[in-house]
């Protein structure tokens, strides 16, 4: 392995979106959870972009670093009570038993992957990113494309449902 | 003799037809059983007279199959078969007739009459058994007709007692003997006795597998002939009716043991130590129950302890080869002691009572009975011209002879102190003044007496069948053809007899000297040796010390056993609730509705699963 | 050729994975807990892509496939949202521990 | 004769009874109960039939029957036969010897039943539904439809002891459950162990391929697997037989009970544990049973003699019995381990002739409770003077089990030790010690009972009733019969003894 821009340039985007998952673990701000998140987001960016991947990342910053860390900031502002996580009572044990389940998950699962190497196919992916992405989209994806759209309004309505359909409750209530 | 296999099948019609219309027959049903005996004894008596001048026959069919083996039922007539058929029916047909009499007056007679046919069919079914397994069979079978006669009275807190003891401890040894009949099988193949003497006699079998063999069939003949240890159910077994303990325990069943170490005897010819071990047996027996008679009260204890006595004597003649002499006492013995017993009950039923403190004075108001119980005492104590004389001669002959110079002086201890105790008997119950107020004593009907009579002049004959004087016919005719039982007569030096003589004549001097004449005191021995006396009437303690240990050991055992269970056993099983009641309890915690414990429990489980999966490579 | 191999780009993943887990199933704030699956997700999406690139068959359906799972994945966030401020309305709370309405 | 249908009428003719029954109005007694005797007759009948047919020359292969039922996998495994469960029926010479014997002891325990105090209706249909299950255990050629009959009988049974039982009632019928339901989870384990790995859950076949060499099998079945299976199986049946330390169940059951159902019980339930063993056990791995003998042998004395001590100090008569049986069955685990002709034999023999004698044993506890209403033996007593006869029966009883020549009980415990004594003479001299035990045990009980003065009370209380002559007489004229003429029942199962021994290669 040849200390190249692309291994360095991976190793400190994986860092920082390690990092971030730490902080998110460990800090007792929600909002600051939110924040280290939005770090590990990016960077994660950053892989996409390193796996010639360009508009995938652009989407990962826009959705994921946008929008929905957007949502959850808003989702802690209308709902927050103590603006820091409570210290839990009596989960030390679920807590060191799920941590030894995740590290022998990890475990296993890394036994699967750390000598994983395929063979090298040359591919154009990084050559007009975006028009492939389109052309697959549009062509062989036609029916899954729509049908998301058809998930997201599902969403979108469902989501003013449930916040209105409260709202005509306690109405009704008061 | 082909049809030989009838004589026992008679006595067990009886049986059935008894168990089936006893109610109705009620006291005829005594015809029915007397009948049945008197059949068996005149087709005994023929085939004896056959057997005379022909040759063993033996008939077999099949009984059981075990895959490729074949087990065998069938009979075998040879000599001591013949001679043991006559004694038994004979000795049964008279206690059959007797108990016409005895038992007058019992709203249970078919019952009675039953039960005696049971035990005569298993009895004679015993002496015709061509093998082991067979004998076996009818051995036990005896052992449960003594068992339901013992506890005839079965009210009787006693008889109760006094059977369970009789079954128990006759099946200890006829445990030994189903462990040697079967160890001996796998060595011989056959249970068939000629078969197994044939591979004995070829060294087929390692010397020490005969000794242990021997042993163990010894064993069995020690629970049935009441020796030493295993003879405490003998003295007890006398709860049972009188005429029963004639027949049962006076001529038959007791005589099992000896008949069966008899008709294995080139089995146990074959190993010295078998032999010794029989003969000291027999004459530590002999002494040991003669001692524990000369202090007993009860008129048929002391009968049951001379009969234990008796018994040893044959297995000490057994055990010093002499086959002869054995089987001469076997018969002699059956015959005087069956009278004795037979005369005991007719007093008994006289007097009401069985204790000779409270009798005396009987002889002139028992005038037949008297007598009879004269003989039959002469004949016991060795007295010359008696059987009695003939055969305990014989047998100190053979003890001499084989060299068991101590046994044999045991053996003469023994002789003395039976005609002892044996006259003290007499003199106690017939001569001086009664000892308590006798109301209503009669004599016993006719149907009693004459049983009696062909008794006493079967117990003064007898033994001339068998005399060094005239000829041992006897002996000769029993050990015809068959190398191995021994000679029919064996030389002894003529001293023998003389002591002998002596001794029996000294016993009935002193006895009549203490008893009768007093002058010498009663109190003699008691008085002199108070623990010796009491030991001796206390029958050695042997029955306290078994309750003390093997009774104590297998409550100890059991309760041991029972602690296992409820807290081994059963705690296994609460702990294993309680581990599924813990389960439960935890898992209905772990259901707090809280959907990340939920998706915790489900991910370390799969993790778990992963981990394995990984380790193993996939496979489980 | 790339200088990082494929186990790295899925062993980062793997990480995020793991801490979204942990994160998802310790964490009692309701919000956090959504955050979390949403970098589980994002952990998936590596994966996809990764193997759009260096997979046995490199093609673009990989990251297709990861744009419908950012689509779906916001869909969820905003369901997800909606379902816990209406929750937060009757409950007055976000605290996960007093969740549970799955016990009775 | 056509034997087509035979064997599936033999074993569900009680459905039609329990039909009849159905429709029966629940206030009329007597024609329940009538209904419920008549029921079990046809079985008998068939069953009488078919061991006379038997004994006639006809071969039992003649009796089994096959029809195609569950398939499991796809359109080559109908062809090839792999992964199908068949409805097979089929007896050998000891199925058929359990066959009679269960439908005798069904008919006598139906006519011992008119003691019982409520809900006939209810009480019969159970007791037809387990004599199905009962017959269909011993008929199926197939391990599904063993366990699917095995467990058949588990349910009624639960429910009879549990609603027509004594004080306990309750507690005895989860015990019941609890422990047979282990029982069958793990004999469940074994059928499909067996069931995936060989394609096929026939008897025969299994015990075919699993004995061949280089048999063709969906997944290999190691030595060791086989050794795990087969010691499955003895924890399997081994909680039925019961094999001590699974016993304590089968205690509650037997005092618990119903004194009819503990006759069904203990006269056949408990056999099946000893017919699953030697059907399976030593049917299908005969190599590994043959290396289990010495702690088959060395169980079979603990049992003998444990359940002998223990029965020595009970004070309940029901409970002396339990414990006899568990002794009994100590027996039966003797001759298996003895692992020979004689010993196999025997140890069948001990079944047939333990079912019959705890059969009778326990009718008279029931006719003797009847009148008493106690089993407790300090407060029975002299009872030889008010029923003379049942007491006479008793203590025949007591004498067959405890092993009296001329009775079934000699025949089967000669062999057992018979057969021991050539394989293990020393572990078989200490069992001998459980036969002078069976005897203490056996006369302290039976004669506290019967002997003795006499309890006020019962002085006058009535003998043996009109109905209740029949099982009486039925049951020990077999068990003489049995003792006297033992081929009658060892010539059936010759052929059988030399299928298993061909197995074992001795």
């Amino acid at each position: 392995m040849t200390l190249t821009g692309e291994f360095f340039a991976f190793m400190s985007l994986a860092l920082v979106a390690v990092i971030g998952g730490v902080l998110l673990l460990n800090l007792t701000k929600v909002i600051h959870m939110v924040v280290a998140l939005v770090f590990t987001f990016v960077s994660i960016a950053g892989i996409y972009v390193l796996l010639s991947a360009e508009f995938v990342a652009v989407v990962q910053v826009m959705i994921y670093s946008g929008a929905i860390t957007i949502i959850m900031l808003f989702g802690i502002m209308l709902t927050r009570h103590h603006g820091e996580e409570a210290e839990p009572k009596g989960g030390g044990l679920r807590k060191l038993l799920l941590f030894l389940g995740v590290l022998g998950f990890g475990a296993a699962v890394y036994l699967g992957i750390y000598d994983l190497n395929f063979e090298a196919v040359p591919n154009t992916l990084h050559e007009n990113n975006t028009e492939q992405i389109g052309i697959s989209l549009y062509s062989q994806y036609i029916i899954p494309f729509e049908l998301t759209s058809v998930i997201l309004l599902v969403a979108l309505v469902g989501a003013i449902v449930l916040a209105r359909k409260d709202d005509e409750k306690e109405g009704d209530k008061e | 003799m082909e049809n030989a296999w009838l004589i026992p099948l008679f006595p067990l019609v009886s049986f059935l037809l008894l168990l089936l219309f006893g109610k109705k027959l009620k006291e005829a049903s005594a015809f029915v059983g007397i009948l049945a005996t008197l059949a068996s004894l005149v087709y005994s008596i023929l085939v004896l007279l056959e057997r005379l001048s022909e040759p063993t026959y033996k008939a077999e069919t099949v009984w059981l199959t075990i895959g490729d083996l074949q087990l065998t039922a069938g009979f075998e007539v040879n000599q001591l078969n013949a001679l043991m058929l006559v004694i038994v029916s004979l000795v049964s047909f008279l206690v059959h007739t007797y108990s016409k009499g005895y038992m007058h007056g019992d709203e249970r007679i078919p019952v009675f009459y039953a039960y005696l046919g049971l035990f005569t069919f298993a009895m004679l079914g015993l002496v015709i058994s061509p093998n082991l397994l067979q004998t076996y069979i009818f051995w036990e079978l005896v052992g449960v007709g003594s068992f339901l006669l013992i506890g005839f009275y079965f009210y009787k807190e006693s008889a109760k007692a006094a059977a369970k003891k009789a079954f128990i401890m006759t099946r200890i040894g006829d445990v030994g003997l189903l462990i040697g009949m079967i160890l001996l099988f796998w060595q011989t193949g056959s249970f068939e006795y000629d078969e197994i003497f044939a591979a004995v006699e070829e060294g087929a079998v390692s010397g020490t597998m005969i000794t242990l063999t021997a042993i163990l069939i010894f064993i069995g003949a020690v629970g049935k002939s009441g020796q030493f240890p295993l003879h405490t159910w003998l003295p007890d077994a006398m709860e049972g009716p009188t005429p029963v303990s004639a027949l049962i325990h006076a001529a038959t069943m007791v005589a099992a043991g000896v008949y069966l170490v008899a008709s294995m005897f080139p089995l146990f010819n074959a190993s010295e130590t078998a032999m010794l071990t029989v003969a000291i047996i027999g004459a530590f027996t002999a002494i040991f129950a003669a001692t524990i008679g000369l202090v007993q009260t009860d008129i048929k204890r002391v009968l049951a302890f001379s009969t234990v006595s008796q018994l040893g004597y044959m297995m000490l003649a057994l055990g010093s080869a002499g086959y002869v002499a054995g089987v001469f006492h076997l018969m002699t013995h059956a015959f005087f002691k069956a009278l004795l017993f037979l005369a005991a009950g007719s007093v008994i039923h006289a007097v009401h009572t069985q204790d000779i403190e409270k009798m005396g004075g009987l002889w002139k108001k028992l005038t037949f009975t008297g007598p009879l119980f004269l003989i039959g005492t002469l004949a016991i104590s060795g007295v010359p011209l008696f059987s009695g004389f003939f055969s305990k001669d014989e047998i100190l002959i053979a003890a001499w002879a084989h060299g068991n110079y101590g046994l044999f002086w045991l053996a003469v201890i023994a002789a003395f102190f039976t005609a002892f105790y044996m006259f003290r008997l007499f003199f106690m119950v017939f001569s001086g003044e009664a000892r308590s107020e006798m109301k209503n004593v009669h004599e016993s009907p006719s149907v009693m007496t004459l049983p009696m009579v062909v008794l006493a002049v079967l117990a003064v004959v007898a033994g001339y069948v068998n005399t060094p004087w005239f000829g041992s016919f006897l002996g000769d005719w029993l050990v015809e053809g068959n190398e191995a039982l021994g000679h029919g007569h064996i030389a002894g030096p003529g001293w023998i007899m003389i002591v002998a003589t002596a001794v029996s004549l000294l016993g009935i001097l002193l006895a009549w000297m203490m008893y009768s004449k007093k002058s010498i005191s009663r109190d003699w021995l008691s008085s002199r040796a108070p623990i010796v006396y009491g030991i001796v009437k206390n029958k050695y303690y042997i029955d306290e010390i078994y309750n003390q240990t093997v009774v104590f050991g297998a409550k100890a055992i059991s309760l041991f056993l029972r602690f296992i269970e409820i807290f081994l056993v059963e705690g296994i099983v609460k702990l294993t609730t309680a581990a599924v009641q813990a389960l439960g309890k935890t898992g209905a915690k772990i259901h707090s509705g809280q959907v990340q414990t939920y998706g915790t429990i489900a991910f370390v489980g799969l993790a778990v699963l992963m981990v394995i999966f990984a380790l193993t490579g996939g496979y489980l | 050729m790339s200088s990082v191999p494929v186990s790295a780009f899925l062993a980062l993943a793997l990480i995020l994975f793991c801490i979204g887990l942990y994160g998802a199933l310790t964490k009692r704030n309701t919000v956090i807990v959504l955050i979390s699956i949403e970098l589980m997700l994002n952990a998936v999406n590596i994966n996809l892509v990764t193997f759009s690139k260096y997979g046995v068959n490199p093609s673009i359906t990989g990251q297709v496939f990861a744009l419908f799972a950012i689509a779906v994945a916001a869909a969820e966030a905003a369901v997800g949202l909606a379902i816990l401020i209406a929750l937060y309305r009757n409950r007055r709370t976000v605290n996960i521990d007093e969740m549970n309405q799955l016990k009775n | 004769m056509d034997f087509n249908y035979f064997l599936t009428l033999l074993v569900f003719s009680p459905l039609l009874g329990i039909l009849l029954l159905a429709f029966m109005p629940k206030a009329n007694e007597s024609g329940i109960k009538m209904l419920g005797v008549l029921a079990t007759l046809p079985s008998l009948i068939l069953a009488l039939i078919a061991y006379f047919s038997y004994r006639g020359g006809n071969d039992l292969a003649n009796f089994s029957e096959k029809f195609r039922w569950i398939q499991f996998g796809g359109q080559g495994a109908e062809q090839s036969g792999m992964f199908s469960v068949n409805y097979e029926l089929g007896i050998d010479g000891f199925g058929l010897v359990m066959v009679v014997l269960t439908a005798v002891i069904a008919t006598l325990a139906a006519l011992a039943s008119f003691h019982i105090k409520k809900e006939w209706k209810g009480y019969y249909m159970l007791f037809l539904l387990l004599e199905i299950g009962m017959l269909g255990v011993f008929t199926s050629q197939n391990l599904i439809l063993f366990f699917l009959f095995f467990e058949i009988t588990l349910i009624p049974m639960f429910f009879l002891i549990g609603k027509w039982g004594y004080y306990e009632k309750e507690k005895a019928a989860y015990s019941f459950l609890i422990y047979n339901g282990l029982g069958s989870a793990i004999l469940l384990i074994v059928i499909m162990v067996l069931f995936s790995r060989t394609g096929t859950s026939n008897i025969e076949m299994l015990r075919m391929i699993l004995n061949t060499e280089n048999a063709p099998l969906v997944a290999p079945v190691s030595e060791s697997l086989k050794m795990g299976l087969l010691i499955a199986l003895l924890v399997a049946f081994g909680v039925k037989l019961p094999i001590f330390p699974l016993h304590s169940w089968m205690l509650r059951v037997h005092v618990e009970a119903p004194p009819s159902i503990v006759m069904i019980h203990s006269g056949i339930l408990l056999k099946i544990g000893a017919f699953g063993l030697i059907r399976f056990g030593m049917g299908i791995f005969p190599e590994q049973f043959a290396d289990l003998t010495v702690l088959l042998a060395v169980l079979g004395v603990i049992n003998l003699l444990y359940g002998a001590f223990l029965a020595f100090i009970q004070t309940d008569f029901k409970m002396v019995l339990a414990y006899s049986s568990i002794s009994h069955m100590g027996i039966v685990l003797i001759g298996l381990g003895a692992n020979n002709e004689a010993g196999i034999q025997g140890a069948i023999f001990q079944v047939v002739s333990h079912g019959l004698i705890s059969a009778l044993l326990f009718f008279l506890v029931g006719v003797m409770y009847e009148r008493t209403h106690t089993t407790t033996l300090a407060n029975l007593g002299g009872l030889a003077k008010g029923m003379p006869i049942a007491s006479g029966f008793l203590l025949a009883g007591a004498m067959a089990s405890l092993g009296l020549p001329g009775m079934s009980g000699f025949v089967s415990e000669f062999m057992a030790f018979f057969g021991l004594f050539k394989e293990m003479p020393v572990l078989a001299a200490v069992g001998t010690l459980g036969i002078i035990m069976t005897a203490v045990y056996l006369l302290r009980a039976v004669l506290a009972i019967t002997y003795g003065k006499a309890e006020r009370e019962f002085v006058g209380i009535s003998d043996v009733r009109s109905f209740e002559w029949a099982p009486i007489l039925v049951l020990v004229g077999l068990i003489v019969l049995i003792g006297v003429y033992p081929n009658v029942l060892s010539e059936p199962l010759q052929a059988t003894l030399e299928t298993i021994l061909m197995g074992i290669g001795g």
